[in-house]
């Protein structure tokens, strides 16, 4: 049975007063991206006066699943979470509805089919993202025809992020034949196997062009591998990564990487904005993505003064 | 033959071997060694700069679970020690002045050795089963490492840290030359004192070993600090290969990998005797594995099939009794009882 | 009569060792079958070999008239053969119940009956006159009981062949009348019993014939009253033996040492549950015997001394000056050695060789920071295989491998290197032949007239008489009396003590 | 929930030879006991702490959250039991629900998948199991590569997480047993008490589950015993499999998905379990009761810090940490002390 709206409010973790109490589950600390998002979500919660209940998955989404149904149990206002994955919210957000607790979708979105189970999904569209790098490449060699060797490195497997950069990537290309794939590994979004992945395309990989990297700490770490190989990265390999940290734009800045692709972590107003107007019952739309853009190297040095991560 | 055939490590050479001939077919120039800006360049010595952690770390191991143990936090004390670098180099007025890097150097292998005393303790004096006790530190010690890069990959731009991981002394990678020392003072401390001895006494009997005079609890606790010690300076060499700590990527899953290595090498994980050597190939064998399949352009979703089929086939060329079973030799031998 | 079992040219070979080379040998029902054979001979393998526990590598194996091939002590079991091994084979954390019973308890739709169980393994634990409490685990007991426990087993699977590997080294005088009173019977009912002993009297008691051993081939098959001791030894050791009546003279003409500062003193001493504080004296250069029944507290009472456990009354002097000996390792600082009766949990570490089992303490008492150099090592090592005649007598070869006598020397060697003032030694003979016990017995006597203290614990009352100045009586945990030993002190007076409970 | 693992206490006879007899407290109840008594205790701070703890169906939701978890650590307990060790059960998590996702959306009837995925995990702990025992290769290694392999298997199949929107799935997963307002417990929940109360009868009152205690106490003595040793330790690790594969379908009721990273680091979970409810990793020692006490203490130090509610990532580690190393320090002190 439902339990009824009336008891949601004051029954609320945080005691009794009229604060709205969000239980926000994220996915982790797996990169210094994560860590400005969850940063952006606390510090938008406080400056707003929501209650943040955080609970932190480590990775795991049975550990998330759990969070969502102790916040049911917890009677939170409003619950927002990062998907670990996409599919298998069916049940705990069916839950979460039956007890009348609007459910918003932060990041990275579900595939669940019934659209009711949360109000709306803000966040990035990472098949864009790999859209725009493809788009800038395409630009990069139009009117030559060489052929163009490409070295992919791609997060970890399965993520949704490294799926959809890598598939909208691939759309694109896919138009010209001179642009070719040469080698595509995972370099589990971190610097190190990003630099180890490198060395070894590097040696054997005769003739790279182009390095594709599927956020900004694995092309970091691959600019050294390059630089130990004796070439120079930004000039005879150029390269594009996504996500635009603040290491990134550094080193954009200094033409080592020739396009980066943002997607920014700082969602936090913006959500603090939905969770009030869901908690009270306005409508809002189903899809909000998140403002973001590009960067070549002299926007880099432009924004780089006022990078907040 | 037979000698050579029934020697503790020609199962894993001979694995070695063909990894690395299975790179000559498929991928271009592996063997090239070329003289890089005044450094060895080429894809064998990556295989030499990218075991060292993974060497050091088994290292530690070996003893540990020569002693009858396991120690699983060595991940999350390599994240540590990286972390605790990057932070107070970030500190220092002049990051390029070695005396003050070398400094901050100490001070992370301190930190991580008070851990390995912790786990020691649990260990030894509290008696706690090993694979818990060093559990705690391996979740909570992640946590830490988080909390002193406050959850951001920590960036340090100094010349002399950067030499541990990523530099080279003598046109050879130092990380390599870490390593090498540390095997070489493992096997000296080992195998020159009686170390080695009381420590394979204590893994193979603790009662029989106690009744004859030994100090088993001290013995135990000095095998984690040790542990504990050599993946701090892995954790070092992990850091300074990017220049930066990222706590949640440093040693992550290497203390599956390291006991792999100990294992592969022909250490029971029962304790007792123990080889040094057959750790050090297990962990190059592991590297050479992981980069095996990136140069042989192993597809992404079959990476972990490739690499579970080779650990499959080397434990069952390793296996005895298999071999005995399927090409009949050594003769059949049924139970291994004690006489 | 038909043979119920017949082996014929069994070989079996160990990288490095013959174990067994063209041994012949057969048992008829409703006998008992000795065989003999020094440490190493080969006789547990021809048992592991006959069980399947090792394969063969040669030879036939019939049993009943039909060749087999047996895959395993399951499928020996099944086909009628039980075993008691060497050491004590069970499962120390299962209770006493459950290990006699367990592969076969009783069910009922599939469920164990665990009453049922206790029960039967109560009766067959009285069989043995043994009256303990049968769902404590097993590691709660002594050695002696869980050899007990072992033979409860075997008899209890009502087997046509009986195999008994050395039952009795560590059971006393009592006990033995006891199994053997079961082994008669059994006898009488046609089952077929094998008998291992280094015991020769018992052997002589018990056996109607008997096979030889040595070195892994077959010497010859005797009726037990037509080959007197004397022969049987010159069969089993391949030569004459004299050394056997000598040491006899030699320990009782050892001097009674003078009575200084004792080097050990406990006043008082106890632990609760364990054993009753007790006052002890030993001098440099005497060997104190313990003797007692099975369970009495002689174990108890050494390992107080050595610091295995704790004493929680009374305290210990040593050279009249008072001292806690909290560890093993300060009874050795002290100059205290001890040698455990449970040599494969306590005493060897399986999976070194020889040289490092031997050097093990000495190098312990060093610290690691100071290893014995290799050649002196090996020095002392060859000299003490020399000298207690280990066999193989090769330095590197893993102790698991070795035989069960030879494992007790090279525990002996352990602590002689040590060069102890204070020698403890529980149950040092058990399992060892007769050769080598002579041997033993000789080097205690030795030792002690060298100055050092020796403290012998031993199932084996002769041997406690033969060696001993001083004879300490345990009861029920309990020291119960002082003997002086001299002509009036024989094993009778001593079971008199015993039976009597004298107080001090 | 009753004690059925445990076999009934005797009663001692008294005897007639009084002087012969030993008594001692049946210790191997003490850790069990122990760690009760410490879970209620983290309970009631937890209760006193946090408003809203003490509803029932906090408590409830720990089993519902963990019931997969409960059913994976039953199976580990039997190798556990046998000193053995498994460590592809996450790995066989994720095969299960991967296969079974697919086959699905493949438009299979559930009547088919079902035993499918349960027989493929099955089958994979059968093989560990003959790979141990015939090639005596060390559980430890060839379970790895069986994780390895069974991860690699999955990543193969989709390295997609994929949505499961069977019917019959659906109904499963949404199938609710209720107590009253909001008072409910999940279908998983009665089958994880289901497989529990089986295994503790079969360990209690089976020959088969006697035969996994005698070879756990010790493997050569069993087999001298005339235990069937090969064909129990097989067993155990085809249960083990079974359990990791059941584990997984209720994995996939509860996530109603199939993904081939679903379910990493649960082998580590189901060890901490195991050993946190007393029983011995080196095997002979310990009780099925023991592990789901080891289960609802992981479950409830992780309620705990949802409700605390205001912990960032690195002080969840932390935390979880102390807890961890809180409860099992005091769980050795007590039980240290009873002993
Ligand atoms: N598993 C083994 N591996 C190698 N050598 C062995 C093994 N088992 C026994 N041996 C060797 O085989 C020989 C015979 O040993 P066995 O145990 O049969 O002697 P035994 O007659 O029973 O002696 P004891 O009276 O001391 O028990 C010994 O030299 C021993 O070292
Ligand atoms: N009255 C008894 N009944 C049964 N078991 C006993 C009895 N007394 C002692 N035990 C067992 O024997 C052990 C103590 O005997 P201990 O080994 O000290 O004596 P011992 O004289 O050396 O005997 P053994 O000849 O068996 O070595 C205890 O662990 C206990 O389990
Ligand atoms: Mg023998
Ligand atoms: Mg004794």
């Amino acid at each position: 049975g439902a339990s009824d709206e009336a008891g949601s409010g004051g029954n609320s973790g945080g005691g009794g007063d009229d604060k709205i109490t969000l239980g926000f589950s994220q996915v982790g600390a797996e990169s210094g991206w994560r860590t400005a998002n969850t940063k952006s979500v606390q510090e938008s919660a406080a400056s707003a006066g929501i209650d943040l209940k955080f609970s932190d998955a480590q990775g795991k989404q049975e550990n998330q699943i759990k969070a969502i149904r102790n916040f049911i149990t917890q009677r939170v206002d409003v619950i927002a979470f990062s998907p670990v994955v996409e599919s298998g919210w069916g049940t705990v957000l069916k839950e979460a509805k039956d007890a009348n607790i609007p459910v918003i979708l932060t990041d990275r979105a579900i595939d669940d089919p019934d659209t009711t189970l949360y109000k709306t999904f803000i966040g990035s569209d990472f098949v864009e993202e790999g859209k725009k790098a493809g788009q800038w490449l395409v630009k990069e060699y139009e009117g030559k025809s060489d052929p163009v060797n490409i070295v992919e490195l791609q997060g970890s497997p399965g993520a949704a992020p490294a799926n959809d950069r890598k598939s909208g990537f691939a759309e694109v290309i896919k138009a010209d034949p001179k642009f070719k794939v040469v080698a595509s590994q995972t370099g589990q979004f971190t610097r190190t196997d990003g630099k180890a992945v490198m060395e070894t395309f590097l040696k054997s990989q005769p003739d790279i062009d182009v390095l594709y990297a599927h956020n900004d700490d694995m092309g970091l770490g691959a600019i050294e591998a390059i630089e130990a190989a004796g070439k120079k990265p930004g000039t005879d390999i150029k390269i594009i990564t996504v996500d635009a940290v603040k290491d990134g734009m550094t080193a954009l800045s200094e033409n080592k990487i020739n396009f980066i692709v943002e997607c920014s972590p700082l969602l936090g107003p913006q959500l603090m904005d939905l969770v009030k107007k869901a908690k009270g019952g306005e409508t809002i739309p189903q899809r909000v993505i998140t403002k973001e853009t590009t960067f070549t190297p002299e926007q880099a040095k432009e924004a780089l003064p006022s990078r907040q991560y | 033959m037979t000698n050579l055939l029934r020697h503790r490590l020609f199962w894993p050479i001979a694995v070695l071997v063909v990894l690395l001939a299975s790179n000559l077919v498929f991928s271009n120039n592996f063997f090239s060694i070329t003289l890089q800006d005044g450094h060895l360049y080429g894809s064998l010595i990556d295989i030499l700069r990218r075991s060292a952690p993974l060497v050091l770390v088994a290292l530690g191991m070996t003893l540990v679970i020569a002693t009858g143990g396991i120690d699983l936090s060595v991940g999350s004390v390599m994240a540590i020690s990286g972390a605790l670098a990057c932070l107070l180099i970030g500190d220092l007025s002049n990051p390029d002045a070695v005396g003050p890097v070398l400094l901050v150097v100490g001070a992370a292998i301190a930190l991580c050795l008070v851990f390995g005393l912790w786990n020691g303790f649990l260990v030894a004096v509290l008696g706690i089963q090993p694979i818990i006790a060093t559990l705690i530190l391996m979740v909570a010690g992640r946590g830490v490492a988080q909390l002193i890069t406050g959850g951001q990959i920590l960036n340090v731009r100094s010349e002399p840290y950067r030499v541990i991981g990523a530099g080279y002394f003598l046109a050879v990678p130092v990380s390599f030359l870490i390593a090498a020392a540390a095997v070489a003072l493992t096997v000296a401390l080992t195998r020159r004192t009686a170390l080695g001895l009381l420590l394979e006494s204590v893994g193979g009997s603790p009662t029989a070993s106690r009744l004859a005079g030994i100090r088993a609890r001290r013995i135990t606790i000095m095998v984690y600090v040790f542990a504990a010690a050599f993946a701090g300076v892995a954790g070092l060499i992990y850091s300074s290969d990017v220049s930066s700590a990222d706590s949640n990527a440093a040693g992550n899953l290497i203390e599956l990998n390291a006991i792999l290595a100990v294992v592969l090498g022909g250490t029971a994980l029962t304790g007792g005797r123990f080889s040094i050597a057959g750790s050090v190939l297990g962990a190059v064998i592991i590297t050479t594995l992981d980069i095996t399949a990136v140069s042989v352009g192993v597809p992404v979703e079959t990476t972990l099939l490739f690499k579970a089929v080779v650990v499959i086939i080397l434990c069952l060329a390793q296996s005895a009794t298999f071999r005995a079973k399927v090409f009949g030799r050594f003769g059949p031998k049924r139970a291994e009882v004690p006489a | 009569m038909a043979e119920q079992l017949k082996m014929t040219g069994i070989k079996k070979a160990f990288p490095g060792v013959v174990a067994l080379d063209g041994v012949d040998f057969r048992l008829l029902p409703g006998e008992i079958h000795a065989l003999m054979g020094e440490n190493g001979a080969g006789k547990s393998t021809l048992i592991k070999v006959l069980t399947g526990v090792y394969d063969i590598d040669g030879g036939e194996i019939e049993l009943a008239g039909t060749p087999v091939r047996l895959a395993g002590p399951l499928q020996a079991q099944q086909a009628g053969i039980s075993t008691v091994y060497q050491e004590v084979n069970l499962c120390p954390n299962l209770s006493v119940a459950e290990n006699i019973f367990i592969g076969r308890e009783p069910r009922r739709f599939g469920r164990i009956q665990w009453s049922e169980m206790r029960r039967r393994a109560q009766r067959s634990l009285a069989r043995l006159d043994l009256d303990i409490d049968v769902s404590a685990q097993l590691d709660s007991y002594s050695l002696a009981i869980q050899q007990m426990v072992a033979i409860a087993r075997a008899v209890d699977l009502s087997a046509k062949i009986l195999i008994l590997d050395e039952p009795t080294s560590s059971l006393d005088a009592s006990e033995v009348r006891q199994l053997f009173t079961i082994m008669r019977r059994l006898r009488d009912d046609g089952v077929a019993i094998l008998f291992v002993s280094h015991f020769l009297d018992q052997v002589y008691e018990i056996a109607d014939r008997m096979t030889v051993l040595r070195n892994g081939r077959l010497i010859g098959e005797y009726r037990t009253e037509e080959l007197p001791q004397r022969q049987l030894i010159g069969k089993m050791i391949g030569k004459e033996l004299e050394a056997l009546g000598e040491i006899e003279e030699q320990a009782r003409e050892a001097t009674v040492p003078e009575r200084g500062t004792p080097i050990l003193e406990a006043r008082q001493l106890g632990r609760t549950g364990a054993i009753a504080p007790f006052d002890l004296t030993i001098q440099a250069g005497e060997v104190v015997g313990l003797a007692g029944l099975l369970g009495s507290g002689r174990t108890e009472l050494a390992r107080l001394l050595f610091g295995a456990d704790r004493p929680d009354h009374g305290q210990l002097l040593i050279d009249g000056k008072a001292e806690a000996v909290k560890s093993p390792r300060e009874a050795m600082a002290k100059g205290i050695a001890f040698s455990s009766e449970n040599r494969r949990t306590e005493g060897i570490v399986g999976e070194l060789t020889v040289r490092e089992n031997i050097i093990l303490a000495l190098q312990a008492e060093r610290g690691w920071m100071r290893p014995i150099p290799r050649r002196k090592q090996d020095e002392l090592v060859d000299k003490y295989i020399k000298a207690l005649q280990i066999r193989p007598a090769d330095p590197e070869r893993l102790v698991r491998n070795l035989s069960g006598g030879n494992q007790q020397k090279v525990l002996l060697a352990r602590w002689l290197i040590t060069e102890p003032r204070l020698l403890i030694i529980d149950e040092p003979t058990r399992g060892i032949d007769v050769g080598a016990k002579a041997e033993i017995q000789r080097l205690v006597a030795q030792l002690a007239d060298g100055g050092m203290a020796v403290l012998f614990v031993s199932a084996e009352l002769e041997e406690v008489l033969r060696l001993s100045h001083k004879i300490e009586v345990l009861r029920d945990r309990r020291l119960v009396e002082e003997l002086e030993n001299g002509d009036d002190v024989d094993a009778d007076r001593i079971m008199q003590t015993i039976a009597s409970g004298a107080t001090p | 929930m009753i004690d059925v693992s445990t076999p009934p206490t005797p009663q001692r006879n008294r005897s007639i030879l009084g002087s012969r007899r030993v008594y001692r407290p049946n210790t191997r109840h003490v850790p069990v006991l122990a760690t009760l008594a410490l879970l209620i205790i983290m309970y009631s701070i937890g209760v006193y702490n946090y408003e809203g703890f003490g509803d029932t169906q906090v408590l409830l939701n720990v089993f519902v959250d963990n019931a997969f978890l409960l059913v994976v650590a039953v199976g580990m307990t039997f190798v556990i039991l046998t000193g053995g060790i498994d460590l592809s059960v996450g790995a066989v998590i994720a095969l299960t629900t991967t296969v079974a996702a697919t086959l699905l959306t493949a438009g299979w009837p559930a009547g088919v998948v079902l035993p499918l995925v349960l027989l493929i995990g099955t089958v994979m702990g059968l093989g560990m199991g003959a790979v141990i025992h015939f090639f005596k290769v060390e559980p430890f290694i060839a379970t790895l590569a069986g994780m390895f392999l069974a991860r690699g298997l999955s990543l193969l199949i989709n390295r997609n997480s994929i949505p499961i929107t069977n019917d019959f799935w659906t109904q499963m997963a949404q199938k609710r047993f209720r107590f009253g307002e909001g008072i409910f417990i999940s279908l998983n929940v009665v089958i994880a008490l289901i497989v529990v109360l089986i295994a503790a009868l079969v360990l209690a009152w089976t020959r088969f589950g006697r035969n996994v205690y005698a070879i756990g106490g010790n493997a050569d003595s069993a087999l001298l015993m005339g235990l069937p040793v090969g064909r129990t330790r097989i067993a155990v690790y085809t249960l083990s499999g079974f359990c990791a594969s059941l584990g997984g379908v209720l994995y996939s009721f509860y996530t109603s998905s199939g993904y081939s990273l679903h379910g990493q680091g649960l082998e580590l979970d189901a060890i901490a379990a195991v050993v946190i409810g007393g029983v011995l990793l080196t095997g002979g020692s310990g009780y099925v009761l023991g592990t789901v006490l080891g289960v609802l203490v992981l479950g409830l130090i992780q309620t705990i810090i949802t409700f605390q509610g205001d912990l960032n990532s690195w002080w969840t580690r932390i935390v979880v940490g102390i807890l961890l190393f809180v409860f099992i320090v005091l769980q050795r002190l007590v039980t240290r002390k009873a002993k």
